[in-house]
């Protein structure tokens, strides 16, 4: 466990590296600075200049690469570059948002496609290929719908027409209600994309486990086919099962910026888009830092998970 | 008294509000006794409220409530009215001398506004340090005195007709406390604190902006206790929002076809008209637009009124010139491009390009092609001329706009000081990289002008001049006008007063609900 | 569905003979593949002859017939512009497929050679190879787009390459992981017993050997692709129009849902058509190459 | 012995079972009408090639069969009730409680990710309506009887926690647990080592005769049936072509393909080594009807009358029947024809001493990753210090359980991987045919270009020449020329390992290593691969390096024999001398453990299995390394490095007690 943590924590500490200095440079190397992404159609070149040498954008780029990671080293994360806000608290502000999306977005997710898929699974097995192929073209329908589509969809139909969830309107973490209404369809939405791919690893994976030996073991000792089904087939399709939930979380922490954008909701995504437009390096390098940190976090949670699901997973 | 009687007395004491500033106490009084919110949405991050460093419409508008200036522009006419200077009086164009209204008080308890505010928030502005980017609008001060605390002396190195624009409640015109100033350190354009008729009580960038009602407002406090900012990007949910009831007020609908959903919904469409223009910057450097007739073949050969009637009749309509027919200076005898393609055809053929040529225009990438950009080309490409589009993201778009690097590219003009426009955008001392003048134009005939029209003292004489100004850049057509921009915010029926200014803004003191 | 509990008898290889005689007319008999090639043929087809159609241009614009439910006329309807969509949709399909095509393509060569090195050197190769993957997995892929538009501009290349890099570990992961497998097979041994050289063994035993699997992730991928261009059009990050990727063909309509719902609504219906004939396309793929894995 | 004294009706009475496999392609009538008896305590071997349908027929009687199989047709009466007539519910009481079932791949018959406890305790608790203490207490017991040590700790481990050998152990435990009254064990220690697999065996005796449970034993392996069993059932094309006590059938196989299968069996005594029996041709489609007897056109004896109707099941004595025409079959003279084995000199080839291959006291080393970088990193010594001589033209068998290094040894002689010391001479090169068939072709090259492919790297000839080359090599090891432009699926698996063959001889190697070339091919087509090598030895005069853990077959292809233990040669000599005469305790032990297909001689040897396990190699003893089990093993040993010493002229071993 130990020498699992060491590992886990070289690997943090090379990715992280790795992530920052590739999104200094890149943010440094892509036309227009901060300045120039303030700069609205009656502020002249000179006057831009001016803000831009007070702002100290000109100090030689390996300086402020070396700058910005001693500073990252003590934790010191800064300010925005124009607004010179704290970027921690806005992250911490605006992660909550998109991690009750990202988990509510993976309870659902789980919620429909595992049952989907072990259904799929098990008729499939029997020969029943009708359920099966209903069953994947619907999620297949379901995934291939480009979100923003779905979402004015969604808006139309449940805010609008059947007024059941807000289309707008504060979100915060001290108000659980309001915060699972505002939520409820940017979930709903991305659910639907997610859906597909987790039933149809499921319906492989528990189809695959379905054929092992040990099935028929269990089989030959009088269990039921129900029984096999979720004491051996679940249990042992739990691994990719874990690994693409592992990876959709991640996916869904970069990928909430459509609805957060179309729900109005103050998420880390809507953070990084504005950074990226307003090219806010700080705003961004800080941002992207988290993210590989997620990253990582979430590899070390599905390898823990592992070892919940599979005691021949060792560390 | 019947409820009709007493409404008529509320319609006319209301009237009197809008008419004259001094006689609103009771109306005040009256929507004081209720404590009304009204939830309006915002369509982007807040950027920061610190009139010395203060950009885009959104934030200005919050800037506009909080902050006030000498001067002030008419909601409906967009004269200037005066603001915390009761009245001026001035000399040659040169010395300017202001009148303080006694008696306003500061937001937050920072006491009474003297002429040592303004002086202290100029030289802000004026002082390196502060890095405010509209330092050169303050730069034609020569001295600021102050002989007594309700009296401001102004003298000018040149003579300016249009000072009172710059004294205006608009970016450096707005008044700042030192002391708000001094206590905000580095948080300024989050702690703003005015003279205006709401503060700022509260603010989380992700989401939300609330402005309370400032109860020591020279003009009385305004009738809506709360202002409740909601950030809504997406155009479709701000309408989906307005329809739900969610907010009372959307903040400009940019969607043609959402205008058109909430128009037939019943909604109230404040709108302004022509509040700006939007212009084809022709760079004059690139050596197939130095030919004037090459700039008049594009200005012939594209229909703008069909394409504003086709694809957006609410929020644009055709422009004609560089100055907005609302405007007292406005030209009506300047040379007009009508569609005629014949003829664009024809001074092509003049200008040795009887088969067309490449016309590249950079443009940002933040709306893709708009359809009116496609209408460009379908038009441009009848007679002959390839319209390319090189899109850029806006950052890349704004530094490439300022340094001159494209052949064409389009300014969107705010358009409430005549004078600043064609200084800005004529004078050869402001071409860019330095200045606003992208099309690189020098014509000593208009500068001489315009610099004359600054000076003049009369205004018949003024008028005059500006009126020839536009005559030459209109015939030169350094920048050929495309369209005029209306902006629209659709409201709940029972939302009133909702004048939007030439500079898009609202003032809330004369919202009610 | 074959599960044999039993062992395959040894004529089984008859019946293989015949079948595993070409591999195109074993993908053609498959059903999925017919299903997909029944949605995939006509529309490429009608893509490829549109010139020919009887249908306005995709980018003529038509005052006269703005916003027109879809009709005879116009089989899909028209824009506000008075644009016929059926002609936009089927320019869309060529730009969205080749936007998918090129994503694949690009993916599948870098997963290839990449992953091949990084699967069958392993040692210090491997591990720097996954570390920088994991740098790009850990990078949201967003953030590459825009920082690519912003750096290329858009169009067509900044659009595949951004959609790409996301999909280039996942593909360099894959295969690496089967080149691993395949890196201790006996026919590598054998080959290595007469001091093969490693170009050798990688192109002739494992390239070849991974390259279906390869495929059948780039088909998904190319559906993938469709959509996730979709995406960057919302966003202003796409191909740009009036280019009729098929993206833009739903953002255009998108606000339109209530006035005008065939603007985006047909489009979208055809993205996903061709999506998911991707999707049964790969599938076929997969059970040709692998009988056993009939599921 | 006589167990089978008709009392009352039979516990297992099956008739007509017909098993279908629905696929695309067609139907696999995988069995076809079969009919059998079994009596209480009875244990019944059923033997057959794959795709004779016996596992399938097994798998029948409880309905275990994956989809698309059925059953289709039949009465499988148990106890005289027809399980074939239940519901899913009603056979869910009979699984595990009436009727046991043991699988072949222990590794993969048990569930990895659940405990011992919770897979072998909710069916006793079912089946035997116990709680769950008693249950749990009753599984213990079980585990303790099938020789589990520690089983009150153990049924808390996971199953990858335990060797194949115990997680067979487990799987016998589980199967009887709930007393079932037959127990069908398909292939159960197939995937066993030899030392391991006479242990299964003799449990599996123990353990039917304590409870008096009938066996079905689905089986290739002649030798276990001589072993294990009462009576035989040998299944061919879905049915049953004979069936009887065993004694009868090993003495007086009745049907032609019994006959051919039991001459393909090496013979145990070498002194008359003649060429080995083949049966030509395959079996046939299960997809197509067959018309007459399925076995027509593989036997020599088919008449005419055999192609029109197919031979119902017929008495050939007491309880003996057989489905062929033939009186007697192929008769019991038919093994004259065979020609005898030219004896090579175990010297090799007369008149040349030259030395093919040298290896001198060669070590192998594999270090694994330690967890700590500070830490010794674990060593496995695979191969720990040999050294042999190959003359030209001899064949060496090395022999040894998995894990022995055998394996280590042929890749250290293709330099496939670096030796950790010691040295290796060849004299020419080495070539390899691989173990398992399906992997040693790229499946996406022709038959030409695999056998081609070493002549291409090697840079030898034009394109002509090698075609020309390729086709010299397919006659050689019997293949037709229009396989060039087949791919490796196209063939069977001996096919294929003529191919192995062919590509090992394509550069004219001084000598091939063959590592398990046999071990995956059935008993038909393992003959004639034998035949195959042993041909191509005399031919070409190439030395053969023959691994494998098939003691009867090394003895009858090996000149000389290796015995491996524990990455150490343990004995060395000639092969007659290390079969017939074995020193060393483990060589004794294997040769004991190794079933011989005559139940008389089965009958007659004492079974005393070795005890223990192969210990850990990370962790080898300090002495001698067999004496963890070996039953003459004293102190000395213990604490004693053995070494290789001469036992006689031609023969070296490694015992102290030996000598």
């Amino acid at each position: 466990m130990l020498v699992y943590s060491l590992k886990r924590f070289a690997q943090l500490f090379t990715t992280v590296l790795g992530v920052v200095t590739l999104v200094f440079f890149t943010m440094r190397m892509i036309p227009g600075d901060p300045i120039s992404a303030i700069a609205g159609d009656n502020l002249s070149g000179e006057a831009l200049d001016r803000m831009r040498s007070q702002m100290g954008l000109d100090a030689p780029l390996f300086v402020q690469y070396l700058n910005y990671l001693g500073h990252l080293a003590t934790f010191d994360f800064g300010n925005t570059v124009t607004t010179k806000l704290p970027i921690i608290g806005l992250i911490l502000g605006a992660l909550p948002v998109t991690v009750s999306i990202a988990v509510g977005t993976i309870v659902l997710t789980v919620l429909i496609s595992i049952p989907l898929g072990t259904l799929a699974a098990f008729t499939a097995h029997k020969g029943h290929r009708m359920l099966d192929n209903a069953i994947t073209g619907v999620a297949m329908v379901l995934d291939l719908m480009p979100s923003f589509w779905t979402s004015l969809v969604c808006l139309l139909i449940f805010s609008l027409t059947l007024g059941w969830f807000p289309a707008s309107g504060t979100v915060s973490i001290d108000d659980p209600a309001h915060l699972l209404r505002r939520i409820a369809l940017p979930v709903l939405v991305l659910s639907m994309a997610q859906v597909a791919t987790l039933a149809r690893i499921t319906r492989t994976s528990v189809l695959e486990v379905l054929s092992e030996d040990y099935v028929r073991t269990a089989r030959s000792m009088g269990w039921s086919e129900l029984r096999v089904l979720f004491r051996h087939a679940l249990k042992n399709a739990a691994l990719p099962i874990v690994t693409v939930i592992g990876l959709s979380f991640g996916n869904l922490l970069n990928g909430t910026v459509i609805v957060e954008f179309i729900f109005t909701l103050p998420g880390i995504g809507n953070l990084l888009v504005g950074g990226m437009n307003s090219r806010d390096y700080q705003m961004v390098q800080t941002l992207i830092v988290f993210y590989a940190l997620i990253f990582v976090a979430i590899n070390f949670a599905t390898d823990l998970i592992y070892r919940v699901f599979d005691p021949r997973v060792q560390f | 008294m019947t409820s009709s009687g007493r409404s008529r007395l509320y319609a006319a004491l209301l009237a009197a509000t809008l008419l004259s500033p001094g006689a609103v106490v009771s109306a005040s009084v009256a929507g004081a006794a209720e404590d009304k919110t009204l939830d309006v949405r915002f369509y982007d991050d807040p950027a920061g409220f610190d009139p010395a460093n203060i950009f885009r419409i959104e934030n200005e508008n919050i800037a506009f409530n909080v902050f006030s200036g000498l001067t002030t522009y008419d909601g409906k006419t967009g004269a200037i009215v005066p603001d915390l200077a009761e009245s001026w009086e001035n000399k040659d164009n040169t010395t300017w001398t202001f009148h303080l209204r006694k008696g306003v008080q500061w937001q937050k308890g920072y006491g009474e506004f003297t002429a040592a505010d303004v002086l202290y928030s100029y030289k802000r502005i004026l002082d390196p340090a502060t890095a405010s980017p509209y330092i050169a609008e303050l730069t034609g001060i020569e001295t600021m005195e102050a002989p007594d605390p309700y009296t401001v002396v102004i003298k000018l190195k040149q003579p300016n007709g249009g000072f009172l624009h710059t004294v205006a409640n608009y970016h450096q015109g707005q008044i700042v406390k030192k002391e708000a100033i001094e206590a905000a350190g580095d948080q300024v354009r989050w702690q703003p604190v005015g003279t205006g008729p709401y503060y700022l009580e509260s603010i989380d960038v992700n989401s939300r902006i609330v402005l309370k009602r400032h109860k020591g407002y020279y003009k009385g406090p305004a009738p809506i206790e709360t202002l409740d900012f909601h950030i809504i990007k997406d155009d479709a949910t701000a309408a989906i929002a307005l329809r739900n009831g969610e907010i009372d007020l959307l903040m400009r609908q940019n969607k043609e076809e959402q205008l058109q959903i909430l128009k037939d919904a019943g909604f109230k469409m404040n709108h302004v008209d022509n509040y700006a223009a939007t212009l084809k910057v022709m760079n004059l450097s690139d050596p197939i637009l130095k030919d004037v007739r090459v700039r008049q073949a594009i200005a012939y050969a594209i229909d703008y009124p069909a394409i504003t009637a086709a694809i957006a009749p609410s929020l644009q309509a055709p422009a004609y010139s560089i100055m907005m027919p609302w405007m007292e200076v406005f030209a009506k005898d300047a040379p007009r491009y009508e569609y005629d393609p014949e003829k664009a055809k024809q001074l092509l053929t003049e200008a040795g390009y009887p088969d067309g040529f490449t016309l590249k225009a950079l443009n940002t990438s933040a709306q893709g092609v708009t359809e009116q950009q496609q209408f460009e080309i379908d038009y441009l490409s009848q007679v002959g001329i390839k319209m390319e589009l090189e899109l850029v993201d806006t950052p890349t778009y704004n530094q490439r706009r300022n340094k001159g690097e494209f052949m064409t590219a389009t300014r969107l003009l705010p358009a409430i000081n005549p004078d600043m426009i064609l200084f800005s955008y004529l004078h050869p001392d402001n071409r860019s990289p330095k200045g606003l003048n992208g099309a690189q134009y020098d014509n000593p005939e208009l500068t001489a002008t315009i610099e004359a029209a600054r000076a003049e003292a009369d205004p018949e004489k003024r008028m005059e001049l500006y009126a020839k100004a536009q005559t030459i850049a209109m015939t030169d057509l350094p920048y050929v006008p495309s369209t005029a921009n209306n902006v629209y915010w659709p409201s709940k029926t029972n939302v009133t007063g909702v004048n939007i200014n030439y500079l898009a803004q609202v003032n809330f003191w004369e919202v009610d609900e | 569905m074959a599960h044999f509990s039993i062992p395959l008898p040894a004529r089984r290889t008859v019946s293989i003979d015949l079948s595993r005689f070409n591999g195109i007319v074993r993908l053609l008999a498959n059903r999925r593949v017919q299903l997909a090639l029944m949605i995939l043929v006509p529309i490429l087809l009608l893509t490829t002859f549109r010139s020919v159609l009887p249908i306005a241009g995709p980018l003529e614009t038509n005052l006269r017939a703005m916003t027109k439910a879809p009709s005879l006329e116009h089989l899909f309807g028209t824009d506000r512009m008075g644009r016929d969509i059926f002609s936009r949709t089927l320019a869309g399909i060529q730009i969205s497929m080749f936007v998918g095509f090129a994503v694949a393509l690009l993916s599948l060569i870098v997963g290839l050679v990449v992953g091949t090195l990084a699967g069958f050197f392993g040692g210090a190769i491997d591990r720097v190879m996954m570390t920088i993957t994991d740098i790009f997995l850990a990078f949201p892929s967003l953030l590459l787009a825009i920082g690519l538009v912003s750096v290329m501009g858009t169009g067509m290349l900044p659009v595949v390459l951004a959609i790409s890099l996301s999909d280039v570990p996942r593909f360099i992961r894959l295969q690496r992981s089967m080149a691993l497998s395949l890196r201790s097979r006996a026919y590598i041994d054998a080959a290595r017993t007469v001091k093969a050289s490693h170009l050798w063994l990688m192109t002739r035993h494992i390239v070849p050997n991974t390259i279906a699997s390869l495929l059948v992730a780039a088909s998904i991928a190319a559906a993938n692709a469709i959509l996730v261009e979709a995406g960057l059009s919302f966003l202003g990050l796409g191909i740009m129009p009036p280019a009729p990727s098929l993206g833009n063909l739903i953002r255009d309509g998108q606000s339109y849902l209530e006035q005008a719902w065939w603007i985006s609504t047909l489009p979208g219906a055809v993205i996903l058509l061709i999506a998911i004939s991707l999707h049964f396309l790969s599938d076929g793929i997969r059970q040709v190459l692998d009988p056993r894995s009939r599921k | 012995m006589n167990l089978h004294v008709p009392i009352r009706e039979p516990l297992l009475d099956v008739r007509d079972l017909h098993t279908h496999f629905v696929t695309d392609t067609g139907t696999v009538k995988a069995v076809n009408g079969v009919s059998l008896q079994i009596e209480a305590g009875e244990r019944v071997a059923i033997v057959g090639e794959s795709g004779s349908g016996k596992s399938a027929m097994a798998m029948s009687l409880l309905r275990l069969l994956a989809h698309p199989g059925k059953v289709v047709a039949g009465e499988i009466n148990l106890e005289g009730h027809d399980l074939n007539r239940m519901s899913e519910r009603q056979l869910n009481d009979i699984r595990g409680a009436k009727i046991g079932t043991i699988f072949q791949d222990p590794m993969s018959s048990l569930d990895p990710v659940m405990r011992i406890a919770d897979q072998m305790v909710p069916p006793i608790m079912r089946h035997l309506r116990l709680r769950r203490d008693a249950a749990r207490a009753e599984a213990i017991s079980w585990l303790d009887r099938v020789g589990i040590p520690d089983p009150s700790r153990r049924i808390d481990a996971y199953p990858f926690e335990m060797s194949g050998g115990m997680r067979q152990r487990v799987m016998i435990a589980m199967a009887l647990s709930c007393r079932p009254r037959l127990v069908i064990a398909d292939e159960p220690t197939t995937a066993l080592d030899v030392t391991i697999q006479a242990q299964i065996v003799e449990l599996l005796k123990e353990l039917t005769a304590e409870t008096g449970a009938a066996m079905i034993f689905i089986t290739h392996d002649l030798g276990l049936v001589a072993r294990f069993a009462h009576k035989v059932g040998v299944m061919y094309a879905g049915r049953l072509a004979e069936f009887g006590p065993v004694g009868d059938i090993f003495a007086r196989p009745q049907h032609p393909y019994t006959q051919s299968l039991l001459d393909t069996i090496p013979p145990v005594d070498q002194q008359e080594r003649r060429r080995l029996a083949q049966i030509p041709g395959f079996p046939p489609d299960m997809k197509r009807p067959v018309t007459g007897c399925a076995f027509k056109d593989r036997c020599p004896g088919a008449h005419r009358h055999c192609f029109e109707e197919a031979p119902e099941l017929a008495a050939r004595g007491n309880d003996h029947v057989a489905a062929c025409w033939l009186p007697e079959g192929l008769g019991a003279d038919r093994t004259v024809e065979r020609p005898l084995v030219e004896p090579l000199a175990p010297t090799g080839i007369p008149g040349d001493d030259r030395v093919a291959v040298e290896i001198n006291n060669l070590h192998k080393h594999f270090t694994g990753r330690s967890a700590l970088p500070w830490r010794k990193p674990p060593t496995v010594r695979a191969v720990n210090g040999i050294s042999m001589r190959i003359r030209r033209g001899e064949t060496l068998g090395i022999v040894g359980e998995s894990g022995c290094g055998k394996s280590t040894v042929a890749r250290l002689l293709l330099g496939l991987d670096p030796a950790t010391s010691g040295d290796i001479f060849i004299d020419g090169i080495a070539q390899m045919v691989f173990q398992d068939p399906a992997s040693s072709f790229n499946p996406k090259m022709t038959l030409s270009s695999i056998i081609q492919e070493p002549l291409i790297v090697t840079g030898w000839g034009t394109r002509l020449e090698r075609e020309d080359r390729v086709r010299e090599l397919l006659g050689q090891v019997g293949l037709d020329e229009s396989y060039m432009h087949r791919y490796p699926s196209q063939l069977s698996g001996g096919q294929r390992q003529r191919v192995a063959i062919a590509r090992a001889l394509a550069l004219k190697p001084s000598v091939v290593v063959a590592d398990e070339p046999t071990s995956a091919l059935d008993v038909s087509v393992r003959a004639q691969i034998i035949n195959l090598l042993m041909d191509l030895k005399q031919q070409l005069r190439v030395s053969f390096v023959f691994i494998s853990h098939d003691l009867l077959t090394v003895s009858y292809v090996a000149d000389m024999i290796a015995v491996m233990y524990l990455g150490e040669v343990v004995e060395y000599g000639s092969a007659d001398e290390v079969f017939h005469t074995p020193a060393h305790p483990y060589t004794q032990a294997l040769i004991a453990a190794m079933p011989i297909p005559d139940p008389a001689a089965e009958a007659a040897r004492v079974q005393t299995p070795l005890s223990g396990e192969l210990p850990s190699p990370l962790s080898l003893p300090p002495g001698c390394s067999f004496a963890s089990r070996c039953p003459k093993a004293t102190d000395y040993c213990r604490s004693h490095k053995m070494v290789l010493k001469p036992y006689s002229a031609t023969r070296e071993t490694a015992c102290h007690y030996a000598n």
